[in-house]
């Protein structure tokens, strides 16, 4: 593996994080449209959402958009400022320092409610 | 589409419509719309209530609502061709037989576009009675 | 010091595939990683092969992929990389055929090179001393006119590794040393060239090239300054 | 495989691609062979700058040039050389500019330009404001500039061809053989007219500022053909390289400003040349230099070094105007220019000597001056004789872009009026020859240590201070390192690529260089510029004032019979300048030898 550093890093994750919540979202789309066809197949498909470990990966994929969105962020600030791309490095510990607060904070919000099943 | 350039004259050809341009600032542009609305929905809908909430009446109750459509709507169109475009990227760059690309990303346009055709039939034909 | 010397073997008239070959040297740590290949091909095993010219990080002829990370071989010292019993890796850079052991085939890195028009164009009759430029606008191209070419950065950004056709980093350093040239008349032509899908817009900032340029060169930096001028040449 | 052109140049250095380009510009078709892809070319690691009398400073005329150049060159130097140099040097300069090299600039937008050694207002009054500099990489600028120029004009390029040998015929070039490098093939470019600009030797000795690509190859070649080289005993060390890699610093450093200082402290330059100090011409600082170590006043842990001082010079005037050498001591050295003394010592640098050619770039085949036709010369491995007994700062990028030019324009010329000559049977046989040999002889020598010990013993013999006894031992030496060269076998059985190969026909083409410059040195029995014998000290202007030319002596293998070539001080030869300045009447300007003090 090439040791490229923070950059490289930053890159492969946001191309890695936009893919997957892409996938997620057309399944995702897919699953709620299915209410045109009813109740009922509406609420078979979605009681799936019930599974625990569906519920757990969904907690990635809320990490996974914090990320990408605030890595984003960081993308458009270098874009259109120098500074931006003077403190790349810097910007990105950002990222991930928020994207794991968030993540905790999702965590400690649905865990509780996974463990108990509601 | 991707052909290298490799004289003065296949880069002046090449080089006659913005759409890479556009395309680029309208990743940025929807990006910034997205943050607040994918980070609002998964708020809305995951943190502060649990996914088995999101019942089939509580779905219909929400849209009952017309700017809970819109933005539902918007939210969708733009993930869509914010993602779409995104992943044509990744196939531009990993798909590298022309062939190959021309058939993957047909194929994948096309799948996403039904999706976004039942999203939004979903949407729109509902009907709260 | 004692090191090992790892190096990535390749020699298309007798092997499937590439290997590693690995060469005991005695060096001392001010020892240029070129002076150890030079030390492995001149006393130990002629056959390795690569390119060199200058030995001091200004010709741009033999940039390799050392320890992980693209450099030139004549600019970079072993007290930087390497302990005493440690071992370097030398490996061709990548995207580019490997041709023979650490030498790759350049052409498709000087085709992109030459497809940005890297040349001054201005038509209109000189006057009989200098072009005036104030050594504001001179400075303005202090950074891109530093490139040696030797394909460090092009060579170390994952976009052109898996897509051969991104123009590279290289020829965009090339073309911002003329779109910033107060004197040059083609800066449409070439921010035309730079806006296409194998030009500025592949690029993912990455910051690979700029870690690897051996010129010290803000690579990334100047590269949205191209996507800018782009941008605002169209609006 | 056989190609045809009218205007061949072999080498892509600053010399060899302003000649492509102006040969183009000739209406003739023109290829350019090069061992090294052109960008990869030495000139890109000239740093100081190009010296032209432009006077955007101070005031300056070409003729204080011309008298510098002379006066530099310890009136060795042609004058009608010297003359058209110094004037066209100036067009050409701004030709550069308005082909769009980023030079650095003054405050009004002009050129900037620097003091550099040697260089003075009114006949050697003070130093003068005469290099055109582009921060410390002019010579990297050029070659870029002029790389970028010729992919305009479309010029066609075989890199990676080794030139291996010149078909040469009753006196007319027809053409070279080239190695191709990524396949081993042979190939024969027949041509009107062939201009050689392959650059210079520096790899014969062990410190050297010099590629390790520059090996004297198309000299050699020249000479094995019984031609003359002239001047060989004239070989410049630069006074500053880095210690133990010779690695250039830049004369620029002193025009900035940079004070050499021995152990000391002392600045010791005010006592070797009180006028121009540490700004005296290389010759004389190198020597003050070794003078210095010699008395035990050097430093480093061998005290072979002495200390170059920046530490009072602006911040910014070292990261900005000397960016490029800060750097080099940085990387290289682990010394901050800024705030630490760098140590340096004098680095083999340029030949001034070379094969021998007119003011048009055509080669001299012997003592007197019959030329060969079809072939031309340029750049450092020319000896149009403008450099003499040796070379001044800032004047070799310029002598690359007059010459470089002027042979271009010449060649183009001729071809454009000549036939294609006769091409022999077969002309690649000796080639071939010689490849074979390198690839089934016995093996039981290595190259590398050959070629290792040839430096060592020429820095030792030949360097910068030379007696009779040492040259003598090293014309043994060389006897002894070309017999063992006989059983250099090459292990390295592959077609393509193959280095090892071209190593050691590199290695051959170094020991003709070599022997060329022991027997010339060995014979001038005076000290002259960069020449200084100690068994013969002072210059004698009586004897000696007359370029040698060596030849090859086929009848004594590995000796050399030298012949002499007057030096031109009025124009007698009479000739006109490319630009658009009327020439002053040749002879109008001379300049008698004078004693050499700075
Ligand atoms: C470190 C350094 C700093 C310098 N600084 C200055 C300065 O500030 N000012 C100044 O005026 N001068 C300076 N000089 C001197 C000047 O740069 C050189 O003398 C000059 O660049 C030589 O140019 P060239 O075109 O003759 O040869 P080069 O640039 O050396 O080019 C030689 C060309 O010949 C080709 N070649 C060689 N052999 C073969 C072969 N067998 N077959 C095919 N091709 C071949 C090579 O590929 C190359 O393209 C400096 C020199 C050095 C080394
Ligand atoms: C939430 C706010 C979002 C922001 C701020 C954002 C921002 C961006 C930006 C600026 C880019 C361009 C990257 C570049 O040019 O280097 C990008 C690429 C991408 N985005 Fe988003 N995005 C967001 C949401 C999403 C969503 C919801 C998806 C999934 C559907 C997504 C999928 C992608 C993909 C696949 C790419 C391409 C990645 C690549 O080429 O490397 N993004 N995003
Ligand atoms: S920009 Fe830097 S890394 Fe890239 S080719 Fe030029 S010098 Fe090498
Ligand atoms: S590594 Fe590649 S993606 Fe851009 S910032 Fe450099 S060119
Ligand atoms: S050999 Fe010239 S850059 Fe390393």
């Amino acid at each position: 593996m090439y040791k490229g550093r923070e950059g490289q890093w930053a890159f492969y994750l946001h191309r890695l994080s936009g893919l997957a919540i892409l996938a997620y979202f057309l399944i995702h789309v897919i699953s709620i449209s299915l209410f045109v066809f009813g109740e009922k197949i509406y609420m078979a498909v979605h009681g799936g959402y019930d599974f625990i470990l569906f519920r757990l990966a969904l907690i990635l994929v809320a990490a996974g958009v914090m990320y990408h969105a605030m890595n984003g962020l960081r993308i458009i600030v270098m874009d259109f400022t120098g500074k931006g791309v003077a403190y790349q490095r810097q910007l990105w510990y950002g990222v991930l320092l928020i994207s794991v607060v968030w993540t905790i904070y999702v965590a400690f919000k649905v865990l509780p409610r996974v463990a108990a099943g509601v | 589409m991707t052909i290298r350039a490799r004289t003065m004259q296949d880069a002046k050809q090449q080089s006659h419509t913005n759409a890479e341009l556009n395309w680029w600032i309208f990743m940025r542009i929807s990006g910034l719309i997205l943050i607040f609305l994918v980070l609002g929905h998964i708020y809305m809908t995951f943190v502060q209530v649990s996914e088995s909430d999101a019942t089939f009446d509580a779905v219909i109750n929400k849209l009952s609502n017309p700017a809970w459509k819109f933005y539902d709507w918007l939210l969708l169109a733009l993930t869509m061709l914010h993602g779409v475009n995104g992943a044509r990227y990744s196939i531009d760059d990993y798909v590298r037989s022309r062939p190959n690309r021309a058939w993957v990303r047909n194929s994948f346009f096309t799948v996403v576009a039904m999706i976004f055709a039942l999203g939004t039939v979903g949407l729109f034909s509902f009907n709260p009675n | 010091m004692n090191i090992n010397v790892k190096i990535l073997r390749f020699d298309p008239e007798k092997d499937k595939k590439q290997h590693w070959e690995t060469y005991q040297v005695e060096a001392s740590p001010g020892d240029r990683v070129l002076d150890v290949i030079n030390h492995v091909k001149w006393y130990i095993d002629p056959t390795v092969t690569f390119r060199r010219s200058c030995a001091h990080g200004i010709c741009g002829s033999d940039a390799m992929l050392i320890n992980g990370r693209n450099r030139l071989a004549c600019k970079t010292l072993l007290q930087d990389i390497v302990k005493d019993g440690g071992t370097i890796t030398a490996e061709p850079i990548r995207g580019l055929k490997v041709e023979k052991d650490l030498l790759v085939d350049m052409e498709p890195f000087f085709d992109a090179y030459r497809s940005i028009m890297p040349y001054f164009i201005n038509d209109d009759a000189p006057p009989a001393a200098e072009r005036l430029q104030s050594p504001e606008d001179a400075e303005r191209m202090d950074q891109s006119s530093n490139c040696i070419l030797c394909a460090c950065c092009t060579t170390s950004c994952p976009i052109f590794w898996v897509n051969g056709s991104y123009l590279g980093p290289a020829s965009i350093v090339q073309a911002h040393r003329f779109i910033f040239d107060t004197r040059d008349a083609a800066t449409q032509q070439r921010l035309n060239i730079m806006n296409q899908n194998t030009g500025v817009w592949r690029c993912r900032t990455a910051y690979n090239c700029t870690e690897a340029c051996p010129r010290d060169i803000p690579i990334t930096q100047l590269i949205e300054e191209v996507k800018r001028a782009v941008m605002y040449q169209q609006a | 495989m056989h190609h045809r052109y009218d205007v061949l140049v072999v080498g892509a250095g600053g010399a060899g691609l302003m000649a492509a380009l102006y040969a183009a510009k000739g209406n003739v078709s023109v290829a350019c062979i090069s061992k090294l892809y052109p960008t990869r070319s030495h000139t890109g690691a000239a740093q100081g700058g190009v010296g032209a009398a432009l006077g955007n400073i101070q005031e300056d005329h070409w003729e204080w040039h011309m008298y510098d150049t002379i006066k530099g060159g310890d009136y060795l130097t042609d004058q009608d050389a010297a003359e058209i140099f110094a004037k066209d040097v100036i067009e050409a300069v701004y030709e550069l500019e308005h082909m769009g090299l980023p030079f650095s600039r003054t405050e009004e937008g002009k050129i900037a330009q620097r003091k550099f050694g040697g260089h003075t207002r009114d006949f050697g009054k003070a130093a003068v404001e005469r290099s055109c500099y582009a921060k410390d990489r002019t010579g990297h600028m050029i070659l870029q500039t002029l790389y970028q120029q010729n992919v305009k004009e479309g010029t066609t390029f075989f890199n990676e061809f080794h030139v291996l040998d010149l078909i040469i015929e009753n006196g007319r070039c027809s053409g070279v053989v080239a190695y191709e490098l990524s396949t081993g093939e042979i190939h024969t470019f027949h041509a009107k007219a062939v201009i050689m600009a392959a650059g210079g030797y520096g790899r014969i000795f062990k410190i050297t500022s010099n590629a390790l690509t520059l090996t004297g190859d198309l000299m050699s070649i020249y000479y094995r053909k019984g031609l003359p080289l002239e001047d060989m005993e004239f070989y410049q060390f630069h006074p500053t390289g880095l210690t133990k890699l010779g690695i250039l610093v830049t004369e620029g450093i002193r025009g900035e400003g940079g004070i050499l200082r021995n152990k000391d402290g002392e600045r010791f330059m005010e006592r070797y040349a009180p006028t121009l100090k540490d700004l005296a011409p290389r010759d004389i600082v190198s020597r003050s230099i070794y003078t210095e170590i010699r008395e035990g006043r050097g430093v480093g842990p061998d005290k072979d070094a002495v200390n170059i001082d920046l530490t009072h010079l602006p911040r910014d005037v070292i990261e900005n105007k000397l960016s490029e050498i800060t750097d080099l001591s940085r990387t290289y050295l682990g010394l901050d220019p800024v705030k630490d003394l760098v140590p340096i010592q004098p680095t083999a640098h340029y030949a001034m000597g070379g094969i021998p050619t007119t003011i048009d770039g055509e080669c001299i085949a012997d003592d007197d001056g019959n030329l060969i036709e079809g072939l031309y010369a340029a750049g450092e491995q020319a000896c149009v004789s403008l450099h003499g007994a040796n070379r001044l700062g800032t004047n070799s990028l310029g002598d690359l872009i007059v010459f470089g030019r002027r042979s271009g324009v010449n060649a183009a010329k001729y071809a454009r009026h000549a036939e294609l000559a006769e091409m022999p049977e077969a002309p690649e046989t000796e080639s071939l020859a010689l490849i074979e040999r390198l690839k089934s002889a016995d093996g039981s020598e290595n190259a590398a240590r050959i070629r290792k010990e040839l430096q060592e013993t020429m820095m030792n013999n030949v360097g910068i201070f030379r007696n009779g006894p040492d040259m003598e031992k090293q014309v043994e030496i060389l006897h002894d390192l070309r017999a063992r060269y006989q059983h250099v076998g090459v292990q390295d059985p592959s077609q393509r690529f193959n280095s090892e190969l071209i190593e050691a026909i590199e290695l051959g083409f170094m020991l003709d260089c070599a022997e060329a410059m022991t027997h010339s040195a060995l014979n001038r029995t005076e000290s002259r510029g960069a020449h200084d014998r100690e068994d013969f000290h002072t210059r004698d202007d009586v004897n000696w004032l007359k370029h040698s030319m060596a030849y090859k002596d086929f009848s004594h293998p590995g000796s050399v019979r030298i012949g002499y070539k007057p030096v031109v001080f009025k124009g007698e030869r009479g000739y006109e300048t490319v630009n658009t300045y009327t020439p002053t009447a040749p002879g109008d300007l001379k300049f008698p030898p004078k004693p050499r003090t700075f």
